[in-house]
């Protein structure tokens, strides 16, 4: 049987790794359609054939779960991740994160890298751990927006940009970058990836699926690319 | 009527207003650059929609203003040898001439393919594609394909133009064929008076977009009043028998019981002909002159002497022959006191008959073809 | 291709015969526009001539949404085409569908341009032989553009091959359906650590995309040299 | 303007700005290489013709990183450029040029497939009377392209306008300096609820793009008749 | 020599070889279509570049592929009037005729614009786009066009085929006038025995690529051997000078002590001629004839007779005016009983010197101008 999964595109290395270990395992075949999120969810409110998504941002499954477009009670928070201050260079200075940062003097005349503040979920949560710090007000002029944290993440490997905010997940990997300092949790709504079964059809494979991404082996490989397991 | 042509049209510098009707046979429009030609027969092809008129072949009513009927061009079968070229640049020759082949419909007469190539001389040139063709080399594959597309009404806009003498006589007598055997009528626009005086069964002369005159060619060169293509059109038509053709390449022809003496023609004894006789090339003489090297006179009586402007005057002389026309000057005219009703001798001299201005008569179809010319 | 693996080669595969596709089955219908365009004046033409640059004009994303929209299985149109059997939403057709309407305005602009160039006069020529308007059209205006038409064949199958934003947003990027060579590039692209794979795609859409530019150079010149009549 | 807040008449203003100059721009570039491309035969005339496809083969993304790896203020050009006083990253002259690249092959096409369809002749005809080849090209070529020079405008006027992936990529999304009216576009699509407003940006692109193609058109036909000589 | 030309190139099916000197003057390029005429001029212009060649004009090198020397076309200030006009359509007629003189040095004797207008008759037209002219229309403008250009070496190739007779007639003398006051090289590509003759300093012969006859006009026209143009072409030129204009619109020209009689020309007396008598124009009589309309007769002394395959023969016969060519029959000839070293008398109709045929002699520069033509 085929699983056909649509998954945030930031997702794709741990899905990749899951995957193939699950249709090793299980015989059945699992395809992974990554896109952003946005697309992903109106792709399903039009009918899409996926079984089950997952989001990079809950708003959006918040929107399918009211048009009922998904299997009741079958929504779970699956994955958390954390911002980070990431810096050009290898060797840059670390600095604690809080209202007492001095982020304008330390951009000096460079931008600020973050995906778009209004729209895209790292941003989002990079705006209103900002605001929650009360550091919003004298960054936002230097801030630089992209269209996804890649993007955002490229503008400071290559030094266009000094520093960014993007997720830990994102950080980790880029060796022309330093993680300069980690926000606290508290200053932003959590960052969750939800999962959940969509209310189509339905089928073994499905159920099955959607039990390994809670398990064992699915948290290996997502701690693997730095995110925190939620679902217990 | 052959043609019957009436079209009136407005550029905004210019307004064609034509009518006029033809029987069967070429009929040569004529007229200064600029005079309209061109416009009047795209009205014909049905390239110009003109803002009033109608146009009829054989009658067949091509288009036609009051009853609102119009044909599209591809249904008028036409050949249309346009003034300049138009070949299709992606076809090579061969495919250039068979194009009108392709749609016109089976049962057409067809001229033969390897007759119309021979004719123009195309055959070496036949895969190749028209951009390096030379200006007289495009311009025979433009004849070759208008002739070649079985067309029911044949459009010639100077198609003659581009090329050397030798060619146009090679050329020449097969249009006379198409219009003597095949019947096809013919629209020919020309500024030779040669071509004129040999092909023209009616002459349309044009000028500023109005035909200023119209009619048989023998009656429209033969008026001293008409000399639109230059004093040298002037001429007049006899009708002629081949009598024998003798051993120093001369043919004697008879017309009304007198004998002419022309270059030798490929036409059997008994053939008639049309024979042409510029006004310019016939000289007068009061007494029957000896001792000239000129074969041909003609006796006859002076019907009538017109002077214009210049120093020249028209005689007209009816001969046994037919009436003959001398452009002479008008001061030999008074030297030699001529007056209407005298008796006179037109001298032609032998070679002044040439090729070009002897051709096959009307309704003589199936006589003689280009392949004798 | 040993050096790509087996993922990657079906994303070549299927991007080509999407690309190959829209060209194909889009350049009849630019043909067609593009003649309309260049030689008819009807009520609508300025309508018609926004609608063919729309795609053009609009981000991709728009492009793939309002196509989502439109031929998804719950639009006017894609709810009707169901019925007759055919599926766009999630397959390869989709896909095509998307990369024909964004290479569209570029067909359309080549061929029209080329049309243009005709000179009508040999048209009229082609009418008085007898060929009638279809023929016409056929034996001589067709081989006169046919440069334009490799010109915007080349224009609009590169346009298919790069395109990515609206097939991604109307078909999604499931493996061996949707999943063409941009869209596995821009997954690369989203994850740690996938740049040297992204850039090992670009390398082979670059080098595809190089040798059909080179087929059509060759093509073009012959067929202009066919058209200059030498 | 009413309807549209600050911000959105901002990236409108913004996009005008940067498709003009880019088509401004690229249009004279647009017409040397195409001129080299159907005129000249040189080593490397496969690669220029390749490297103009580029923007279109690509994905966006992958252009505008390019983009940023090359003109970025510690790319090769870019620190050049910086020496000199020009900055493109994240200004909208960097925005300019990224429309720029993406419309490039589109220009260059266009005005290609004109310089080819221009009759030597007459350009022979030009040099027998006196022209150098640059005056010839100056009065006779260029003339006798500027349908070609129009569409190809249009066309990448249009894609500017519409261009997003390689913008955003280069030089992110700065209200007022880059955030043009795609950017906002995709901006508002990303969360649910937003596409209302989107489609309200989307419009204005519309009339925008369509004002120009009415404009191109009526131009393209007054240039077209002029050429025609008639 | 003014003008050198040796000429090398190979097409797949055709190579041109050619090679001539021509003094100052008009030098006339015939031969039949596809025998290499555009070719040639295009060598000469730089529109071609010939495998092998050399290419002088007073003395300046075009080009020698021997010296590896290639003066680009726009430095070699040409005048080209093309066989298929190539007006620019992008430019109305003003900017089209205007186009060599902005290119053209700023000393560079310039033909004055208002009189080529008013000589081409293209006064109406300046504000048109040449794509709604008429074909004559076309072709005025494009001689237009390289006339003001300065040139210091004029190519024509066949100017006037698609004019009318009234406006070749008038154009003709522009041609005349450059040959004698501006003293342009011309080389100038026709098929008009009447153009060839009237213009030619030089005439050149080509056929399939070759040049097979090339010397001064007078003498390759006088040769009975070489009648490429046709027979009409054969005929000598006598140096006149006007006496007297009569009243009846003759005019009077004295040659060798002979008078001669012509419709009136626009010379004063004492204006030198040159006058072209047609071979088939001339009848010949043993006695000196007495009441004919002829007004011209030349006592002579036959030279020699000669006669090829046809009915025809070409008599030369040394008058006190100079030596004239009477084309007549070999029947004639022998009737007569014609001998060379006979006395006869050539029989020249006064109208038979045709405006055409007439033209100012070389050297007589200021003398006559298109003007007074
Ligand atoms: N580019 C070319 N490639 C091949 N053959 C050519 C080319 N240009 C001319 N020819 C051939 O060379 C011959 C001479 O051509 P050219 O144009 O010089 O003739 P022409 O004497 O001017 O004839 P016309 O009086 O018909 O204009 C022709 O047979 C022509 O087909
Ligand atoms: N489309 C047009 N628009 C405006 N004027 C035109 C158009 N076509 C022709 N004319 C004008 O109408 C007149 C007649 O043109 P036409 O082509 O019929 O002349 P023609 O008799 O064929 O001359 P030629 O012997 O020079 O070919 C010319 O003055 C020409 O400039
Ligand atoms: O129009 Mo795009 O930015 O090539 O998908
Ligand atoms: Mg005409
Ligand atoms: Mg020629």
């Amino acid at each position: 049987e085929q699983v056909t999964v649509f998954a945030a595109a930031s997702l794709k290395n741990a899905m990749d790794d899951i995957v193939a270990s699950y249709q090793a395992q299980s015989g059945h075949s699992v395809v992974v359609s990554l896109a952003g999120s946005s697309a992903l969810a109106k792709q399903i409110q039009q009918g899409a054939p996926a079984d089950i998504f997952i989001s990079a941002n809950p708003d959006w499954m918040d929107l399918l779960e009211a048009e009922g477009l998904l299997e009741d009670g079958s929504r779970r928070d699956l994955l958390g991740n954390s911002l980070v201050l990431v810096a050009h260079g290898t060797d840059a200075a670390p600095v604690t994160i809080g209202p007492d940062l001095d982020l304008p003097a330390l951009l000096g005349d460079g931008r600020l890298a973050m995906a778009l503040v209004d729209s895209v979920p790292a941003g989002i949560y990079g705006k209103a751990a900002l605001e929650h710090l009360g550091l919003w007000q004298e960054v936002a002029p230097s801030v630089a927006q992209s269209d996804n944290v890649r993007a955002a993440l490229a503008l400071v490997a290559t030094g266009e940009a000094p520093f960014g905010i993007v997720y830990a997940t994102d950080a980790g990997a880029e060796d022309r970058v330093t993680v300069a300092g980690r926000f606290p949790a508290d200053s932003h709504p959590p960052i969750l990836y939800p999962v959940a079964d969509l209310a189509n059809r339905d089928s073994a494979a499905e159920e099955d699926f959607l039990t390994y991404l809670q398990g064992a082996e699915a948290r290996a490989a997502f701690e693997a690319q730095g995110f925190t397991v939620l679902a217990d | 009527m052959t043609l019957s042509v009436h079209v009136k049209h407005s550029f905004p510098a210019f307004t064609l207003d034509a009518s006029f009707e033809a029987p069967p046979g070429i009929t040569v429009l004529f007229g200064r650059s600029g005079s309209g030609k061109t416009t009047l027969v795209n009205a014909v092809a049905g390239l110009l929609r003109p803002e009033q008129g109608r146009v009829a072949v054989n009658g067949w009513e091509l288009f036609d203003t009051g009853a609102r009927r119009w044909l599209p061009p591809h249904k008028r079968r036409l050949g249309y040898i346009f003034q300049e070229g138009r070949l299709f640049p992606h076809l090579n020759v061969r495919q250039n001439l068979m194009y009108g082949r392709w749609f016109a419909p089976r049962d057409a007469p067809r001229a033969e393919f390897g007759r119309v190539v021979d004719l123009l001389g195309i055959g070496a040139l036949l895969d190749r594609r028209p951009g390096a063709l030379s200006g007289g080399e495009k311009q025979r594959v433009a004849i070759g394909r208008a002739l070649l597309a079985a067309p029911r009404l044949l459009l010639a806009d100077e198609p003659l133009a581009a090329l050397d003498e030798a060619r146009k006589a090679e050329i020449l007598p097969y249009f006379e064929r198409l219009r003597d055997e095949v019947a096809i009528p013919i629209l020919f626009v020309s500024h030779s008076a040669a071509e004129v005086a040999r092909l023209a069964t009616t002459v349309v002369a044009l000028e500023a977009g109005r035909v200023t005159r119209a009619g048989p060619a023998a009656e429209v060169l033969a008026d001293p009043a008409v000399t639109p293509l230059g004093a040298r059109a002037a001429g007049a038509v006899l009708e002629a028998v081949v009598l024998r053709h003798a051993e120093d390449g001369l043919t004697e022809l008879g017309a009304g019981g007198l004998t002419l003496v022309v270059p030798r023609l490929d036409a059997a004894p008994g053939t008639a002909m049309r024979l042409r006789i510029a006004a310019h090339d016939v000289i007068l003489s009061r007494e029957a002159p000896v001792g000239l090297s000129a074969l041909n006179i003609l006796p006859g009586t002076i019907q009538d002497i017109r002077s214009g402007d210049g120093p020249g005057a028209l005689v007209s002389l009816d001969t046994a022959a037919g009436r003959v026309l001398a452009r002479i000057t008008r001061r030999s005219a008074q030297a030699m006191g001529l007056e209407p009703g005298q008796v006179c001798h037109a001298v032609v001299k032998s070679v002044a008959v040439a090729p070009d201005d002897v051709g096959g008569g009307p309704g003589m179809s199936g006589l003689r073809g280009p392949g004798s010319a | 291709m040993d050096w790509l693996g087996p993922e990657e080669t079906q994303a070549l595969l299927l991007s080509l015969r999407v690309s190959l596709w829209a060209t194909l089955l889009g350049l009849p219908l630019a043909v067609f526009v593009a003649y309309a365009l260049a030689r008819w004046r009807f009520p609508g033409h300025a309508l018609l001539n926004g609608l063919v640059h729309l795609p053009l004009i609009l981000p991709p994303v728009v492009t793939g949404y309002l196509l989502l929209l439109t031929f998804g299985t719950k639009g006017p149109v894609g709810a009707v085409l169901q019925d007759w059997g055919i599926v766009l939403a999630f397959r390869w057709t989709g896909a095509a569908l998307a990369a024909g309407i964004m290479a569209f305005p570029l067909l359309v602009r080549a061929i029209r341009l080329s049309i243009e160039a005709v000179d009508p006069k040999l048209e009229q020529a082609a009418g008085t032989l007898g060929a009638s308007r279809l023929m016409v059209f056929l034996t001589v205006t067709l081989p006169l553009i046919l440069p334009g038409i490799v010109a915007g064949g080349i224009l609009g199958f590169a346009k298919a091959m790069g395109e990515f934003g609206a097939t991604i947003t109307f078909v999604s990027n499931i493996p061996g359906q949707t999943r063409t060579l941009p869209s596995a590039i821009y997954a690369f692209l989203q994850v740690p650590g996938g740049d040297a794979a992204a850039f090992r795609l670009v390398l082979v859409a670059v080098a595809v995309a190089m040798a059909a530019l080179l087929l059509s150079e060759w093509v073009g010149r012959r067929v202009a040299r066919r058209v200059a009549g030498q």
